[in-house]
């Protein structure tokens, strides 16, 4: 009895990771491993190369044909570039070290919907062109440390990550354990009806429904599953996707639709969160014993150099 | 050599330095540790220990972190952008350093002032302060360059293999943050006590992260009995005196002047016998001085100290000003019997 | 009735003493000596005898001293002062004791002498290089202070602040320091009394050399100087013997050895 | 025929002897010089009371012997002391002293220890401190005990650079002050060494203000005074002194305001060194400024070096206090009694370049070995500086004061005579 009760909620369980899988066909953003050799440099800043993927983290193929669909580039002065993508991977010259926001748009008819699959990445530049930065480099980097998190005027739907990342050892990233804020516009203004779903390299997937005002946070979670070879510093992915449906209706390329299916998704990397390896109270503690032994060896240090003169004549008062 | 009876020379010769000094730091301190609340942001070259580590709160950075930072980059990154980029740090923090000389240490320094408020702590508890023997005090002048040479080495050996040695653990990319009591104080002044743990991810960061932990502890009760006490290893002393020669803040002495009476020793905090001793040299501003100027306010002999801004005297002693200082200036009828 | 004469020729003075046989002092008589002094001395000598009514024929022997003893003819015998005055000073100290220091402060010198218990000179000292603290000494400074010498001591006594000594006791430094004292109008008591004790500190000094034992024995023009006496005693630390006729002792001393010489023969 | 005096008693030869040897230079204070100052008055009363009619001055007080600058007078006053310097410069006690030290020793020393031989004191000290300074005092504290004085001994070192030096004399300080607690039973405590500090602290700037009005090119106030002034220190009431010399910086400031010159216009201005002529052995000065010159500065321990340096505390607590303090006596001192002594070379160049010195009079007391010997370094430094010097040899007794008189005549024509090829 107890073994069928097991095997229904096993079924159960399949069945509803399935159809959420299955209706989670995003397309996302996805920076190629740096190549140590044939590196292409641009006056000393090294170029950028991305592909598109569509399928979920662990089950996916790379796009072979970009063409039609747009990569909008914001860097951290909020100057916004627009290329319209061809062939098989986007390459891109960061000019200055710093934060920059990509964002990808693809639009196709698919039976009377039109399918609009957005698709944003964070990317820090640790490397850049001093001419284009030196301002920056004279001033001091200490408020680049932030995103900017406006949403992109070009693009209808967007998800967008509220959290400010501040360098927590200087350079920054998100850990398991951190709150991860995000927001849902539709033409520029909030959403507060769409879930969020989010999916780990892992294979764990997970729905999150908005609070009243809007903002769909949740806890980045440690991978249980993550094979830990003492790589205490790995980063692991982390796929927060969101979509969103109208009634528009229209014409894309001659095919006419009645109904537009929007999707975004932001792909994310976040470390094991140093708390889990961190002990405050270790700290304190070996701070007062120091602070108890120094101190209490120079008291009876002086005591013994002082003895000589431990006379009633002297006295402070 | 007949005084102008309110000349503002005068006035400033006969201040109160401790007074002023202790305001100035209050000021400075709150400029460095919480100006950024108030949106202030002087960079991250500051030749000052304005904490890399307070994230929001500090009103700039230290350049120590950034040179660390600055100098993990692996050598063809160095020949390229990351060496403009170093320089460029460089150059600004040498900048900033040359308005106040040594003067960073003395008046703005957030980890120096806390050392000053413990010794006042310390003052009051009427403790005697604690003195190296002459001996050892020159021996520990060498710590902070070796500190300094270990600061910029080991970020280098971090990203790089040097000489085929292997490349060394990112634990070790901030070295000298990661055992600078300032990190833990600094933003624990903001409320952030984040800095105060151990690291056990991996060896070289729990090896580190103790080291700081003590060195905090040292710090806090080292500074309780000695002046300074941090002041004597800090390597930024050392990278800020390979620059000090041509800077524009100057500590002058008269040498012809000096009785050598050794009150301007007595007063500093940094032990430094050649105050007093040095009788050729004319400026004073040695490895460890951290202008401070409470020498100059000890001198009872009329011009032989003085504190020197582009050739303009701006502090100097005087007789009169010493026996201000010191409340020597009024007779009171002798004590009851 | 034999009679003995002793006749001291001195810079200042020619004192004439007379003793008869039991060396008692009969007469005396001091004249001042110039440059013809040998005439003098006869006159004097003349003029003595006929006062106490001898004849030149009872003066049976005569004993000429001072340093013009030399030059005077008539003398049996002559002897140098430092042994007449020792001789003088015993005779006149007789009742008094035995008397082993003399002091003497003539007119232009100083002299300190020391004798054993048999009254043997022992060793003298004396100043003549100038007349720095002598009775010529004293006679400038009463001359500058405007008072006779006879005052000296009495000023001497009524002194009542600190003495003003007088940094050089030679006659002609003096001088014009004690002008110069006079001209800061300081009062002359306290003047004197400095000169007093300027001198008595010389004479100590001279007095050390020959050592200082008891009895002292004062004689010479000055030791008519109550105040330099007891200036002389405060420095010496001792009392002092002065005789009745302190100039003649020296003379007395002659008379009394010519009286020995003659009882010998 | 008997007199009929009373003999003096010994102390009281003694002391007739002392009055007429202080009176005469009162008076040569008074008289011989043009434009005196009545604010001096203080002193010459001051001077004559104690030493020609020997009265106490500190009847009552506890008052506590010192046989050289270098016993701390500042923790002497917070422990309710009266310092007594007994440095003296008489030749009546010289002469007493003779007999019991050597012949070629120092006429100071001997003074000193005549006086204690005679014990002879119109402020007889209750107890002494000795600091083994030069070899001469050192041995007196010795021979004075013998005599049936209670003398404590404080060690000094005689090298001043080394730290060793330092912390010994730090040491020797701080039993110092717990033994005269001891004997004052009373504790030495902040607030009453504090005060002392800052009294003679404020003595000290007043003698500054005195010395800072002799660099003007009419000199105000005559050499010889200022040894008095600071004479008086050694042995008078603090706050009497301090009142004294008060008014004396206010009739100084007015002659300076109106240009009152006590030296002729032409004559030298001479910086005075050496052995410290103290009240009444001031026969080289005297002479000197008898002399058509005038004595602008000096580098003595009867002096400049009693108030040159002042004590500066870092932190007022009586750790710190007493530290200073004895950094003060000791790091600061020019004594050539230290093992190597430039800076006293360089004090007395700075002194002639500042007081715009025309020569250096150099004064060694025969006997007074160590500033004997340190004559030829010195006599050298000015020769490299082209400052002329002239080094006297001299004692406490007036003998030769024909000579020196001829001597320090030539000495200063022959500065007029440069000032005159100068121009």
């Amino acid at each position: 009895m107890k073994s069928f009760g097991l095997i229904i909620a096993i079924v159960l369980e399949l069945v509803l990771t399935c159809s959420l899988l299955s209706a989670n066909e995003s397309l996302w953003l996805d920076e190629a491993k740096k190549k140590k050799c044939c590196e292409v440099k641009s006056d000393l800043s090294p170029q950028k190369e991305f592909s598109l993927k569509s399928g979920s983290l662990h089950k996916n193929e790379k796009l072979k044909d970009l063409s039609g669909s747009i990569l909008y580039i914001r860097d951290m002065d909020g100057k916004i570039e627009e290329h319209n993508l061809t062939g098989s991977k986007i390459t891109f010259i960061p000019q200055y070290k710093g934060n920059y926001h990509l964002f990808v748009e693809r639009r196709s008819v698919q039976d009377g919907t039109l399918n609009v699959e957005l698709s944003s990445l964070r990317m820090y530049n640790k490397e850049g062109n001093i001419s284009c930065s030196w301002g920056k480099e004279v001033r001091g980097k200490t408020s680049d440390s932030r995103y900017l998190s406006e949403p992109l005027p070009q693009l209808p739907f967007q998800l967008i990550m509220e959290k400010s990342i501040h360098r927590h050892h200087i350079n920054c990233c998100l850990y398991a354990g951190d709150i991860a804020p995000f927001k849902v516009y539709y033409k520029g203004e909030l959403l507060h009806d769409v879930p969020l779903s989010v999916e780990m390299e892992s294979g764990w997937t997970n729905v999150i429904e908005p609070s009243d005002e809007g903002t769909v946070s949740f806890e980045i979670p440690r991978s249980t599953y993550a094979p830990d070879k003492g790589d205490k510093k790995r980063s692991e992915k982390l796929l927060v996707s969101a979509s969103y449906d109208t009634n528009e209706s229209g014409v894309f390329e001659g095919n006419t639709y009645s109904k537009v299916h929007y999707t975004m998704t932001i792909p994310l990397s976040f470390g094991n969160s140093p708390l889990e390896y961190e002990s405050k109270s270790l700290a304190f503690a070996t701070v007062i014993g120091v602070m108890l032994v120094f101190s209490l060896g120079l008291y009876y240090n002086r005591r013994r150099k002082r003895k000589t003169l431990k006379e009633i004549y002297f006295d402070e008062e | 050599m007949t005084k102008n009876k309110f000349s503002l020379r005068r006035s400033v010769n006969n201040m109160n330095l401790v007074r002023f000094r202790f305001w100035f730091q209050i000021a400075a301190f709150a400029l460095i540790v919480y100006g950024g609340w108030a949106g202030i942001d002087l960079g991250d070259k500051l030749p000052t220990f304005a904490c890399v580590f307070s994230s929001d709160a500090s009103g700039g950075k230290c350049y120590v972190g950034e040179l660390q930072h600055d100098l993990r980059h692996t050598f063809e990154m160095m020949a390229g952008y990351a060496g403009y980029a170093f320089l460029i740090s460089l150059g600004m923090f040498i900048v900033w350093f040359w308005v106040l000389n040594k003067g960073w240490c003395g008046f703005v320094c957030p980890l120096g002032t806390m050392q000053d408020w413990l010794t006042m702590l310390r003052e009051k508890s009427k403790i005697r302060f604690s003195e190296y023997s002459w001996a050892n005090r020159k021996k520990i002048k060498s710590i902070k360059y070796i500190l300094l040479f270990l600061m910029l080495l080991l970020p280098v050996m971090v990203a790089n293999s040097v000489f085929g040695a292997p490349k060394l653990p990112s634990g070790l990319a901030m070295p000298f943050c990661d055992i600078c009591p300032g990190r833990m104080m600094i933003p624990a002044f903001t409320g952030d006590f984040n800095q105060f743990y151990i690291d056990f991810s991996t060896k070289t960061d729990l090896v580190m992260a103790v080291l700081g932990m003590i060195m905090t502890g040292l710090f806090l009760v080292g500074s309780f009995v000695k002046k300074r006490f941090f002041c004597y290893f800090c390597p930024m002393a050392a990278l800020q005196y390979i620059f000090s020669k041509p800077a524009l803040l100057k500590l002058y002495k008269d040498g012809a002047k000096c009785t050598k009476c050794g009150d301007c020793y007595h007063a500093c905090d940094m032990d430094i016998l050649e105050i007093a001793d040095d009788v050729t040299t004319k400026n004073m501003v040695t490895e460890d001085c951290t202008l401070c100027l409470k020498c100059v306010a000890a001198c009872p002999e009329e011009g032989c100290l003085e504190a020197n801004f582009m050739g303009a005297t701006i502090f100097e002693s005087t007789k009169e000003g010493f026996v201000l200082r010191m409340a020597m200036d009024q007779h009171k009828e002798s004590h009851a019997h | 009735m034999r009679y003995f004469v002793g006749i001291d020729i001195g810079s200042t003075a020619i004192k004439i003493s007379v003793a008869d046989e039991n060396k008692n002092l009969v007469g005396h008589k001091i004249s001042a000596s110039g440059s013809m002094f040998y005439k003098y001395a006869q006159e004097a000598l003349g003029e003595l005898l006929r006062e106490l009514g001898i004849d030149e024929s009872e003066v049976v022997y005569t004993v000429a001293t001072g340093y013009g003893r030399k030059l005077f003819k008539e003398a049996d015998e002559n002897v140098s002062e430092i042994t007449a005055n020792a001789i003088g000073a015993q005779q006149a100290a007789k009742e008094y004791g035995a008397i082993k220091t003399i002091i003497n402060i003539g007119g232009q010198d100083s002299k300190a002498i020391s004798l054993d218990t048999e009254g043997n000179v022992v060793n003298f000292a004396m100043n003549d290089r100038c007349a720095a603290g002598t009775g010529k000494f004293l006679d400038v400074v009463a001359m500058n202070l405007e008072i006779g010498v006879d005052e000296l001591s009495a000023y001497h006594f009524k002194s009542v602040g600190t003495p003003l000594s007088i940094s050089s006791t030679c006659a002609v430094f003096a001088e014009s320091e004690i002008i110069g004292l006079l001209g800061n109008n300081h009062n002359v008591e306290d003047i004197v009394s400095g000169v007093h004790y300027s001198i008595a500190k010389r004479i100590v000094k001279l007095v050390k050399r020959v050592g200082v034992k008891e009895n002292i024995y004062f004689d010479g023009g000055p030791a008519l100087n109550d105040g330099l006496v007891s200036a002389i005693e405060n420095e010496l630390g001792h009392k002092i013997f002065v005789p009745e006729y302190p100039q003649i002792t020296t003379s007395y001393g002659a008379a009394v050895l010519a009286c020995d010489a003659f009882m010998c023969e | 025929m008997h007199t009929e005096h009373e003999i003096e008693t010994p102390h009281q030869r003694q002391n007739r002897h002392k009055a007429m040897e202080a009176i005469n230079v009162i008076n040569a204070l008074k008289e011989d010089f043009k434009f005196p100052i009545q604010s001096m008055g203080y002193f010459y009363d001051l001077f004559e009371t104690v030493y020609c009619r020997h009265e106490p001055l500190h009847e009552g007080k506890v008052k506590i012997g010192t046989m050289c600058i270098q016993i701390p007078s500042e923790i002497i006053y917070a422990l309710d002391g009266v310092p007594i310097r007994l440095c003296n410069g008489f030749y009546t006690d010289d002469e007493i002293g003779s007999d019991l030290l050597p012949q070629k020793s120092c006429p100071l020393v001997k003074a000193t220890v005549g006086w204690f031989a005679s014990d002879n004191f119109s402020d007889k000290p209750d107890i002494t401190f000795s600091p083994t300074t030069c070899d001469q005092k050192t041995k007196a504290g010795a021979i004075i005990e013998s005599f049936g004085h209670t003398v404590i001994d404080v060690g000094f070192p005689r090298t001043k650079e080394s730290e060793e030096s330092r912390h010994y004399w730090r040491e020797s300080v701080k039993s110092f002050a717990v033994k005269l607690s001891k004997f004052q039973g009373k504790k030495l405590t902040r607030s009453n060494l504090e005060s002392a500090i800052k009294k003679i602290g404020y003595a000290q700037s007043l003698y500054h203000k005195l010395t800072e009005f002799r660099k003007n090119k009419a000199v105000p106030i005559l050499g010889v005074d200022m040894f008095l002034v600071t004479n008086a220190f050694f042995f008078d009431r603090i706050d009497g002194w301090i009142g004294a010399v008060e008014k004396l910086v206010a009739e100084l400031e007015q002659r300076v305001s109106t240009g009152v010159n006590v030296a002729g216009k032409a004559s030298p201005r001479i910086v005075y060194t050496g052995s410290p002529p103290i009240f009444p052995n001031y026969k080289i000065p005297l002479i000197i400024e008898q002399s058509d010159a005038v004595i602008v500065a000096d580098e003595t321990c009867s002096s400049n070096r009693m108030f040159n340096d002042m004590v500066a505390v870092d932190e007022w607590n009586l750790y710190d206090m007493i530290d200073s303090v004895s950094d003060k006596y000791l790091k600061a001192c020019t004594c050539p009694i230290f093992t190597q002594n430039d800076d006293r070379i360089r004090r007395i160049i700075q002194l002639v370049r500042s007081y715009s010195g025309d020569g250096v009079i150099y004064q060694a007391f025969a006997g007074c070995q160590v500033y004997e010997m340190e004559q030829r370094s010195v006599l050298a430094a000015m020769e490299r500086e082209g400052i002329p010097i002239l080094y006297i040899e001299s004692d406490y007794s007036p003998s030769q004061h024909g000579q020196l008189t001829t001597r320090v005549e030539a000495f200063v024509e022959s500065l007029k005579n440069r000032k005159r090829m100068k121009k």
